[in-house]
């Protein structure tokens, strides 16, 4: 009963935060904050306390002849590590948020949404059966649209949020199709039946590349990435929560639920890893070039979920959900500074015109460094330890190819994010810029915590899960621990020669040579020009001739045509009686001549 | 031998209706075409033997009368609105 | 054989002929009641004398006296005078008209002569038996034509008034 | 099933046609003189009968003879499918009512009798078991739609009105014609013609003349639902339309037609049915494509939700089509929650026309800044209507999309396709009037309290059917596995 409880918690604060803000506008502002707050704790301790017990809890929802679909809550093992994800990180972004958003005029609005988020992000995590997980999936999708255009003043925002909905509506499409033709081969979508059942191996591929393919759509892989980036337009602690910690992971969260299907498809396993692989490369490439502190956090975002898929595509499950949380603290840590840098310099994101915030924002800039340093996968930090697997099952799964191309992307990573690191707080420029108050600083300062001791914790879920955790030669595991260690090492230093205020000159030069290069990356490799001119040009044709043609000139003008024929036959009929009595009655005696005519020649 | 005066006088009245132009010729020429009618029924009685054909010509006399009479009484009226009993000059029947 | 059918039947047609073909509606209206007077024998030849002297009394006194009323009303002069059928198109259309009567008359007589089906002489009572007949099987129709005619007499009537509301 | 026979059922048909035509009356006598009389006089009348219907049990019925040489009977049934159209029914005709009190000046008395009228003609169609009785109701229904979309429309409403009533004839004549025929058949079988459905259904024909007939029947719904080809009339109805007119037209009219394949179509015609699955599913599947991709272009907001009800509409066909019990429940769900989305849009629609009077979209802008509430309830319309969990679109998609798919994949993916499509439109036009800067904010008035009274039972209609449907499926159990038995059985054991 508690599960129920647990989810249905945060839709409650959302309701309350809902009509609050529809029809009651006076009361104190930072009440919505609270109440969402407090919901989302009520969670987290509900969680703690069932943590890693299976629970479960059913309603009936559509029943219709043989076909059941109840309304099915599981808590396992895997479930409750994410839940407890949600709920921890997001109660610490939400008292982040009740401080950042305190001036916003639609703060419950705001927190309505998010508790709706949560809400739904529960319902995802916990979902018995694949159509339950794919209501949690498209709520989830629904609040990314909602917060992504919070601020709609604004219509760039307002199409960002249409752009993230639309993409993850054409990955939700994948996802249908994949739990039709799950549920035409074993006749139920309940995941327990479906990972127990015998399936052929084609419907299994075909239903796990369908599903995958909603992944993609979901967690920003290659094909249906380009919404992420442009959802920074929401408030700082969206991204942080939404498109850093929680939405995005669901993709990972699909896979490993399913991961007994997904083992059954062989040839899909290369498939997603090379995809993992191949996100996580550009989106480094291009967080290189980034001058938004936003844009260079999401597309680093992209970069990790790539590893994420990169590990499940070598199996590596167990290391996906650990880089999965230790991603969720260290990226959340990153965007909540980054927020709070934003806060301080009134709305500035141009990290340009930052620089020198050490002094300016100390504590704001310690916790960003531990971020920095968990994320660059410095040894005993938390991104070491989770990066560091993954790379290693990926090596021990003979894939050396991908692990190299890891191991670059590593680095660029570490290059990027000290890149960013550097331009922002160190160098000598002081631009003036408030620290922020402590009601945004505490949550930074657990996440750091957090993201510092995450390695540790790490280590003992990993081992817990219950996949096959073979144990390897630790031998070859130490040596490639060094060798990432040095990569992340490399990239620091090279970031650090490149971007120290005299290397100015050395700068301008490399800017000359390699001009084309930076402003490609710049525009994101050009992809979503490319798809707009593509796909969305030729498709608004489309569906302008498709309604002038068929709808306007085709049925239409049948219909038009029918009724003027109607009138154009009446017209010429009226002219063969023209009035003249003595034509009529000449027509009258041909008439009986004719008769007569046939009359007598019948009768011959 | 009757019926072929008969039919002569109803093909002349047949004639008369559609190559005169005044109205007032064409309903003579119709009242010539029922005469020859009235011929042929007594014709025909006299040969089968019956009267009936007799009785009819009563009654077809009688209608003609009263065709001759609203006929003449529509040329007058006619010749009142249009001033002649052409027929291509009254053409208004169209609209 | 039966001289007089021969002349009447003369007269008749020659009238007739004349009846479509003359001038004057005046000359037609005559010549018209020449051809009821014709008939009028004819029938008297077949024995039917009731129809014989009815002939003369309803159709050549009253009807044609109605026609020659009306023809005077009209005032001649202003009857057109017809135009010679000019166009190439009207005398065909009368040639072709002429031979079709005249075929059809051809085959009409050659069916008559060739089912040739003697008179019968319907003896001398002629007239009483057509009003017994007309009286006892036909009675309906007999008091239906006094409808049609009262029918006849008002409808002339409203036709020929002058409506000054019509006339607006 | 227990059934008996009720003159409640009469009563409830009855009553709004005795006070449309009451009220007329009064009216001429100079009763009722001003024109609140006459509109509360008729909503107190819907809201009577929709506490008759309430009190219904789903399954009496009601039978009398009526003209025993052609075999017809007055014959009302209710039964787990059509309870479900008859409550929607009764539950849009007051929101309408009192929807349409400011929207209507002028000729308030003819007003209130059509819309009285059309309510009995309505409740009859959905109620008649038998099939002239149907036909009847099918027909009067047209009368006061003509009316009101011809006297209180827009500027063509001649046109419009026109065209609605001239598809809905052609499809209605050779509905009659496939009905003369079957009571004849009837004749010859068993000797006694008649016009009762039961009836009806033991009649077997061959082959050929029943494909045809079921071609009939199924032109005469698909005109009214409507599908793909023959839609042209719905956007111009709609454009035309006043505001209650509109919400009427799209939350029952068009239902209609996917009543009438269900309930008289297919156990009918099991065999022909199963003949035209393949042409069926693939206009459904174009309509659902057609709609959305033609949505997308069109400028005036009516016009947009119009071709979004041929698009939902085709999902319909597509379900029903396909002809297994988990499509057929979607379908009939899809339909109402059709009825609460649409209704709902066009209330919205109806009343951003009275404050802005004009439907161009591009006139609009930033209403979600000075309308939060009008704002909300748009959203939560359109996102019912787009399919998404947890309102009651998403119960009717999905069941239709899982069922059409174990049929017929193909269509079944290219009908799927119509969540990316209709996000697609609706976010567009959404964008555009809620979002970006406000063109004419003086003029944008919030909703009224009357105004979110109106909007309530349709959203609550959303979520209980999207949340809650138990009941709604438990009520529907006994007539689909009716249906599935008419199909598999009754299809083949003369096929």
């Amino acid at each position: 009963m508690q599960l129920a409880f647990l989810c249905f918690l945060p839709f409650l604060a959302s309701i309350f935060n809902g009509f609050w803000y529809l029809f009651a506008k006076k009361p104190w502002k930072m009440a919505a904050g609270v109440v969402s707050t407090l919901a989302l704790f009520t969670s987290f301790c509900l969680a703690s306390a069932l943590a890693f017990h299976d629970v479960t809890f059913s309603l009936p929802w559509i029943a219709t002849g043989s076909f059941e679909l109840p309304f099915v809550l599981r808590l396992d093992h895997l479930s409750s590590i994410f839940v407890l994800v949600i709920t921890g990180v997001g109660t610490l972004i939400h008292i982040y948020a009740t401080v950042y958003m305190a001036h916003d005029s639609g703060i419950q609005k705001f927190f309505a949404y998010l508790s709706l988020f949560c809400g739904s992000m529960l319902v995802l995590v916990l979902g018995g059966s694949l159509p339950i997980l794919f209501c949690g999936w498209e709520g989830v999708g629904l609040c990314s649209y909602l917060l992504i255009s919070f601020w709609f003043d604004d219509s760039e925002k307002a199409k960002a949020g249409a752009k993230a909905f639309i993409v993850n509506r054409i990955g939700d499409v994948g996802f249908l199709l994949g739990m039709f033709v799950l549920f035409q081969a074993c006749g139920s979508l309940d995941i327990e039946t479906l990972t127990h059942a015998q399936l052929s191996p084609t419907t299994v591929l075909i239903a796990c590349s369908l599903l995958f393919f909603a992944c993609t759509g979901k967690s920003a892989q290659i094909p249906l990435y380009i919404w992420l980036p442009d959802a920074m337009a929401g408030p700082t602690p969206v991204s942080a929560l939404i498109h850093a910690a929680t939405m995005v992971t669901s993709g990972v969260y699909l896979v490993t639920r399913l991961h007994v299907l997904f083992d059954a498809a062989e040839s899909l396993h290369i498939v997603m890893a090379t995809v993992g692989g191949v996100t996580a490369f550009v989106a480094a490439t291009i967080a290189l070039v980034q001058d938004d502190i936003k844009k260079v956090l999401a597309y680093s975002t992209v970069s990790q979920l790539g590893y994420l898929f990169l590990a499940c595509g070598v199996g590596a499950y167990e290391a996906a959900v650990f880089h999965v949380v230790t991603h969720a603290f260290f990226k959340a840590l990153l965007f909540l500074a980054a927020g709070s840098v934003i806060h301080g310099m009134d709305g500035e994101q141009n990290m340009w015109k930052m620089g020198g915030l050490k002094k300016a924002m100390p504590v704001t800039f310690a916790t960003f460094t531990l971020g920095w340093l968990a994320i660059c996968g410095i040894p005993p930090f938390s991104g070491f330890f989770s990066k560091d697997e993954i790379l290693f099952h990926t090596f021990t799964s003979g894939h050396t190819g991908l692990w190299a191309l890891g191991l670059v992307t590593a680095c660029m990573t570490a290059f990027y994010m000290t890149r960013l690191y550097i331009v922002t707080f160190l160098g000598t420029k002081h631009t003036h810029a408030h620290e922020s108050s402590w009601g945004m600083l505490a949550p930074l300062c657990v996440l750091a915590c957090l993201s510092a001791l995450g390695g540790i914790f790490g280590h003992m879920i990993s081992h817990t899960l219950a996949f096959h955790a073979e144990a390897e030669s630790s031998q070859l595991e130490w040596i490639l621990m060094l060798v990432s260690a040095c990569i992340a090492g490399l990239g620091i230093a090279l970031a650090f020669f490149m971007y120290d205020e005299s290397r100015q000159p050395i700068r301008a030069r490399i800017q000359k040579q390699y001009g084309w290069l930076s402003t490609a990356l710049a525009h994101a490799w050009y992809v979503d020009e490319a798809i707009d001119l593509v796909l969305l040009k030729p498709l608004r044709q489309i569906y302008g001739f498709v309604w002038r043609t068929i709808d306007v000139l085709c049925i239409d003008g049948f219909i038009m045509l029918l009724a003027s024929g109607g009138r154009a036959s009446g017209d010429v009929l009226r002219l063969i009686q023209p009035g003249f009595l003595h034509i009529s009655i000449a027509c009258m005696v041909m008439g009986a001549f004719f008769i007569m005519g046939y009359m007598v020649y019948g009768q011959l | 031998m009757v019926e072929s005066f008969a039919a002569a006088l109803f093909l002349i009245g047949l004639l008369g209706i559609v190559l005169r132009r005044t109205i007032l010729v064409m309903l003579m020429s119709l009242e010539l075409m029922l005469n020859a009618v009235n011929l042929t029924f007594v014709a025909f009685g006299q040969q089968q033997g019956l009267l009936t054909g007799q009785v009819y010509v009563f009654f077809t006399m009688t209608i003609a009368a009263a065709e001759a009479a609203i006929g003449l009484a529509l040329v007058i009226a006619l010749f009142r609105t249009f001033r002649s009993v052409d027929t291509h000059a009254v053409h208004g029947m169209r609209e | 054989m039966d001289v007089p059918f021969y002349i009447c039947a003369g007269i008749g047609i020659a009238a007739a002929f004349s009846v479509i073909l003359q001038r004057r509606a005046v000359l037609s209206v005559l010549s018209l009641m020449v051809v009821l007077i014709t008939c009028a024998a004819m029938y008297a030849m077949l024995g039917a004398h009731f129809l014989a002297v009815l002939q003369i009394l309803v159709y050549a006194g009253a009807v044609m006296v109605l026609f020659v009323f009306v023809v005077m009303l009209l005032d001649p002069e202003i009857l057109p005078e017809e135009v010679r059928p000019q166009s190439i198109l009207e005398r065909l259309w009368i040639f072709i008209l002429t031979l079709g009567v005249s075929t059809i008359f051809a085959m009409l007589v050659w069916v008559f002569a060739h089912r040739y089906v003697p008179y019968r002489q319907m003896g001398a009572d002629n007239t009483e038996k057509v009003s017994l007949l007309l009286f006892s099987e036909h009675i309906a129709a007999f008091e239906a034509t006094s409808l049609i005619l009262i029918a006849a007499i008002v409808g002339a009537l409203t036709l020929s008034k002058r409506h000054r509301k019509a006339k607006g | 099933m227990a059934s008996y026979s009720s003159h409640l059922l009469s009563l409830l048909v009855f009553l709004p046609a005795a006070a449309a035509f009451l009220g007329l009356g009064a009216r001429g006598l100079g009763l009722l003189r001003r024109d609140v009389a006459l509109w509360y006089g008729s909503l107190f009348v819907t809201v009577l009968t929709f506490g008759l219907g309430m009190m219904l049990s789903p399954n009496s019925e009601e039978k009398y003879t009526w003209i025993p040489q052609l075999g017809v009977s007055y014959a009302l049934s209710l039964d787990g499918l059509s309870v479900w159209f008859v409550l929607l029914t009764l539950l849009v005709m007051p929101i309408a009512l009192f929807a349409s009190m400011h929207a209507i000046r002028d000729r308030v008395a003819e007003y209130c009798f059509h819309m009285l009228l059309l309510e009995t003609a309505v409740l009859g169609s959905f109620l008649a078991a038998d099939m002239f009785l149907f036909y009847v109701f099918w027909e009067v229904m047209l009368v006061p739609m003509l009316f009101i979309i011809g006297i209180y429309g827009g500027k063509e409403r001649l046109f419009a009105s026109m065209k609605f009533v001239l598809f809905t004839f052609v499809g209605s004549a050779c509905m009659l014609v496939s009905i003369m025929v079957l009571v004849y058949m009837h004749k010859l079988q068993f000797g006694v013609p008649s016009s009762y459905l039961p009836d009806l259904l033991r009649v077997h024909g061959a082959i050929i003349p029943s494909r045809l007939l079921f071609s009939a029947f199924a032109l005469a719904f698909l005109i009214k639902m409507p599908c793909f080809p023959l839609h042209t009339w719905l956007p111009d109805a709609h454009v035309q339309a006043p505001t209650a007119g509109s919400v009427i037209l799209a939350s029952l009219l068009l239902k209609l037609g996917g009543y009438g394949l269900v309930r008289i179509a297919f156990p009918l015609f099991p065999e022909a049915a199963h003949f035209f699955q393949p042409l069926g599913m693939a206009l459904g599947a174009t309509a659902v494509i057609y709609g959305a991709w033609v949505a997308i272009v069109q400028t005036d907001m009516k016009k947009l939700v119009a071709y979004s009800s041929v698009s939902h509409m085709g999902a319909v066909v597509l379900g029903l089509f396909a002809l297994n019990s988990i499509a057929m429940a979607g379908s009939i769900a899809q339909m109402i929650s059709h009825g609460f989305a649409t209704g709902g849009l066009f209330l919205i629609v109806g009343m951003i026309y009275e404050r802005f009077h004009t439907r161009e979209i591009a006139a609009f802008g930033g209403l979600a800044r000075s309308m939060p509430k009008m704002a909300f309830f748009l959203v939560l319309m359109t996102f019912a209507s787009v399919a998404l969990p947890g309102t009651s679109g998403f119960v009717g998609e999905f069941l239709i999309l899982l069922g059409a798919w174990q049929t017929m994949p193909v269509y079944a993916g290219i009908a799927a396709l119509s969540a990316i499509f209709g996000a697609v439109y609706m976010l567009k036009w959404i964008e555009r009037i809620l979002y970006g800067q406000a063109k004419s904010p003086s003029l944008a008035v919030d909703l009224s309290h009357r105004e979110i009274l109106i909007l309530l039972p349709f959203t609550l209609g959303i979520f209980w059917l999207g949340l809650m449907p138990g009941s709604f499926f438990h009520q529907l159990e006994p007539s689909i596995l009716k249906m599935q038995f008419f199909l598999t059985t009754g299809g083949y054991h003369h096929g």
